[in-house]
């Protein structure tokens, strides 16, 4: 990722500076708030006072031009696709997504009947975590966020792949 | 007032237009000729005693089987407290009617959703475009014999 | 003028009623409701509907399950055996695509065969992973013949609606 | 670019927008600061719901009401349940009538509360938002006790609900209920009588009766327009007819009758009449059949039914078709929020921009009812 990438020698400071920007990377998580069906009741209710993502450093932007993290939650269909992929397109990288719940998973209840319905929002962005559930408890989300967080730590951005 | 008496008012008006009363649906409905449904609205609204103020619900039907299609208006009067349910049939291969939007605003909205799934055709109506699918959507998709698309835009359905 | 200075009380005062109240609860540590969730974790209640579970041991291959489900989900797979029981060699539950209804769990008729755990955090980085494989896996089929169960069900409960 | 075109700006809102209630797409065109035409555009969340009821068998479209309203799936549920009911004759037992009507009443004020913390939030008010969350996590987790989920309960079913209530419950629930009013109480100290929210709000987007009756506008909106109209009230189906409560309905209290700040008001008012059938169901719960003995295979007989039921929302109405067959024919889902919306060109004419919001907010809209 980067200008840097593959330029530079394995060593023990590039290695610790990827540490510390992957370290800030993961505890300024902060996602766009996109909720188009029922999962975006429980990611407000996720946001909200008794599990409060504050804590993980996950802030909610109206905008994604500011935001990190894309948390789609809810059905998507095949008019809602494009603006999807435009969303994701606006935000700035590094950026991520979480597909919340069974309809951005794979279509979920509508995989099987709908027609209008994308089945999967893999199909049009790339996602990096699945999070199940009809819709995912709180809990569930954020486990998925922090699994998020694993893999961005395991990210390198300055050291040799 | 119970349907069979707004039944007897109806047929005193507007004579052979109304065409059968079917008592086995709930609420029971009154089969009108599909020319006249403009003005048995308007009397049904505006009439003496039957002061229809709202439209509760517009739906079309696809009745593949006899080759028609059908809309079912769903009145009740918040004033009389009654309801009633009208219904006219249409042909199947060029499902027409007149548009009742002049009659109760609220009609608007319905009447593009029964063009949008069925492809019923409302004329006089102000706007009828598609209100659910995206305007580049081929077919109707409550109509019996659709067949699901393949593919929309750059993915497959 | 009088007025005046009665909608500037009224302003006033409203808003500090409300301030009020939250300030109540800021200083009050006993209001606090924020779970500390890694840390500290809620047991879901009995009857939770969470990660669908199959005992495949004691699974009778009916398939009903697989056709109440309205999504699909559930991809069963059955062979005769040399007993002439039916043996569910194949039992995916695709949980991304599961929509935690119950249902299922209701028309299954042994007891304790499918049923619910109490677990919901099982998020994944690819979708495979989501899909629980319960099934017995290919035994060598004994003369009888490998019959797709589902699509049968399926002809049936077709013929039943005409 | 004629003249008239420079005079006005268009504007797209949504629909990722945090204030539109999920995807709502409306195209604004302006006069500086003054609306001069709001077109609403829908169908970003049309899931088809009234094709997959003619392709999958009636117990299992339950599941499917869940989605449709998800704020108020239990009062979905009930609707769908008591349209199919009607069309098989089914007599619901007594116990599952009270269970009914304690988890739609339950329903309706977690409903209420989020509409009422929405709303506050797109007014800029943020602290009641947290504090409607939490009022709505401990209804979450009485329905989690009783069902197993926190949103989308798939609970009543067609004959009676899917199971009994477990222990606990009712002490919970009571529990709830005395916690709850105080909770009114600070809502109103916090945002209801606020001097700034009033002054947002009054005499802001004012429905008239006539208006209301024209565009099929029901449930707190209509009644917040002075008309005392509540199906519970006027057409009582499961125990309603045996329970005490009032219906609230707009006076005017702040500017005229039926402006945004009745609408919002009515929802708090509601609130405490919910609660209080919940009180009086608890009273009531006698021993008995959580269900009717419904065969596992439905097959109701060919006919027609119209059973509307009260949601927080409005009236939502189920137009139902058999033709004899496990799978219904036609069913046509009237949504109350649908004609709610429908309005909103004619309100949000010659208001100004932020009004906007707190029309759309004041109706309590809910996307995935309108597009289905």
């Amino acid at each position: 990722m980067g200008v840097l990438e593959d330029k530079l020698p394995d060593n023990i400071l590039f290695t610790n500076v990827d540490k510390f920007l992957n370290w800030s990377r993961k505890n300024s998580l902060w996602y766009m708030l996109f909720a188009t069906a029922c999962c975006g009741i429980e990611l407000m209710q996720t946001g909200a006072a008794r599990y409060d993502l504050d804590r993980f450093g996950a802030i909610f932007r109206a905008t994604p031009r500011q935001s990190d993290l894309m948390i789609v939650a809810g059905t998507i269909t095949h008019m809602m696709a494009d603006r999807v992929k435009r969303l994701y397109d606006q935000m700035p990288s590094p950026k991520y997504v979480i597909a919340m719940g069974s309809c951005a998973n794979t279509g979920g209840p509508f995989y099987k009947d709908s027609y209008s319905v994308l089945k999967g929002v893999d199909k049009v962005i790339p996602v990096d975590v699945y999070v199940p559930g009809c819709p995912p408890k709180p809990e569930a989300l954020i486990e998925g966020i922090m699994k998020l967080q694993k893999k961005i730590m395991e990210e390198k951005n300055l050291v040799k792949k | 007032m119970e349907p069979k008496k707004i039944y007897g008012i109806l047929s005193e008006k507007f004579g052979g237009k109304i065409k059968q009363f079917i008592e086995s649906t709930l609420p029971p409905s009154v089969l009108v000729e599909t020319g006249a449904i403009a003005d048995v609205c308007r009397f049904l609204k505006e009439g003496d005693g039957l002061d229809f103020t709202s439209l509760m619900c517009l739906s079309g039907v696809d009745l593949k089987e006899q080759g028609k299609m059908a809309v079912v208006y769903h009145l009740h009067s918040m004033k009389q407290k009654h309801k009633i349910t009208i219904k006219v049939e249409l042909d199947r291969n060029n499902p027409h009617v007149q548009t009742v939007e002049q009659v109760w605003p609220g009609a608007n909205w319905y009447e593009r959703e029964a063009y949008d799934l069925l492809g019923i055709v409302f004329d006089g109506h102000s706007d009828l475009r598609r209100i659910l699918l995206p305007e580049d959507w081929e077919g109707h998709p409550l109509r019996k014999d659709y067949v699901y698309p393949k593919r929309y835009h750059t993915w497959d359905v | 003028m009088a007025g005046y200075f009665k909608k500037m009380y009224h302003s006033i005062s409203t808003v500090l009623t409300g301030l009020g109240v939250t300030i109540k609860y800021g200083i009050n540590p006993k209001t606090e409701v924020t779970q500390q969730y890694p840390e500290v974790k809620r047991e879901p209640p009995d009857g939770f509907r969470g990660k669908l579970f199959v005992d495949i041991n004691i699974c009778t291959g009916c398939t009903a399950c697989a056709r109440i489900c309205p999504v699909d989900a559930i991809t069963l797979k059955t062979v005769r055996d040399e007993n002439k029981k039916l043996r569910p060699v194949l039992f995916d539950i695709d949980n991304a695509r599961c929509i935690y209804c119950g249902l299922c769990v209701e028309a299954c008729p042994v007891d304790n065969c499918l049923y619910f755990e109490k677990k919901y955090e099982f998020s994944a980085y690819s979708k495979q992973d989501l899909i629980s494989h319960f099934g017995l896996g290919e035994v060598k089929p004994a003369e009888s013949k490998t019959e797709d169960k589902k699509t049968e069900a399926e002809k049936e409960g077709k013929e039943a609606a005409q | 670019m004629t003249k008239a075109d420079e005079k006005f700006m268009q504007v797209n809102m949504g629909p990722q927008h945090p204030s539109t209630h999920g995807v709502l797409r409306l195209l604004v065109t302006t006069d500086g600061e003054v609306l001069s035409g709001v077109k609403p555009y829908i169908g970003y969340l049309h899931r088809a719901l009234e094709k997959i009821a003619e392709r999958v068998t009636y117990p299992q479209f339950t599941p499917f009401t869940d989605r449709l309203d998800y704020l108020a799936s239990m009062n979905c549920n009930l609707a769908y349940a008591m349209t199919v009911e009607k069309l098989l004759n089914i007599e619901v037992p007594r116990r599952a009538q009270i269970l009914r009507v304690i988890m739609a009443e339950l329903n309706r004020i977690s409903s209420h509360l989020i509409a009422f913390g929405s709303f506050s939030s797109d007014m800029g008010a943020f602290t009641p938002f947290l504090f409607g969350i939490r009022e709505r996590e401990f209804i979450n987790d009485l329905f989690e006790i009783a069902c197993g989920a926190r949103l989308t309960y798939n609970y009543i079913r067609i004959g009676g609900v899917s199971k009994d209530i477990p222990g606990g419950f009712i002490e919970k629930t009571r529990e709830f209920l005395d916690y709850f009013p105080a909770k009114i109480k600070e809502y109103n100290e916090l945002l209801s009588y606020n001097a700034i929210f009033i002054k947002r709000l009054a005499n802001i987007a004012v429905i008239s009766p006539d208006d209301a009756f024209d565009y099929g506008i029901t449930g707190p909106n209509l009644r917040a327009s002075g008309i005392k109209w509540d199906l519970r009230r006027e057409e009582p189906y499961l125990i309603y007819n045996e329970l005490d409560f009032d219906v609230p309905v707009g006076k005017g209290e702040m500017g005229k009758t039926g402006d945004a700040w009745d609408r919002y008001m009515m929802r708090i008012y509601e609130m405490e009449q919910s609660a209080k059938i919940v009180r009086q169901c608890l009273d009531l719960l006698a021993p008995g059949d959580y269900t009717a003995k419904v065969s596992k295979v439905l097959k109701p007989p060919a006919g027609e039914v119209y059973v509307r039921a009260e949601n927080p929302r409005g009236e939502l109405g189920f137009y139902l078709i058999s033709d004899g067959s496990t799978k219904p024919y036609r069913l046509k889902i009237r949504a109350p929020s649908f004609a709610n919306l429908s309005i909103i060109p004619k309100l949000a004419r010659g208001v100004m921009i932020a009004d906007l919001i707190a029309i759309i907010g004041s109706m309590d809209i809910i996307l995935p009812e309108i597009d289905r």
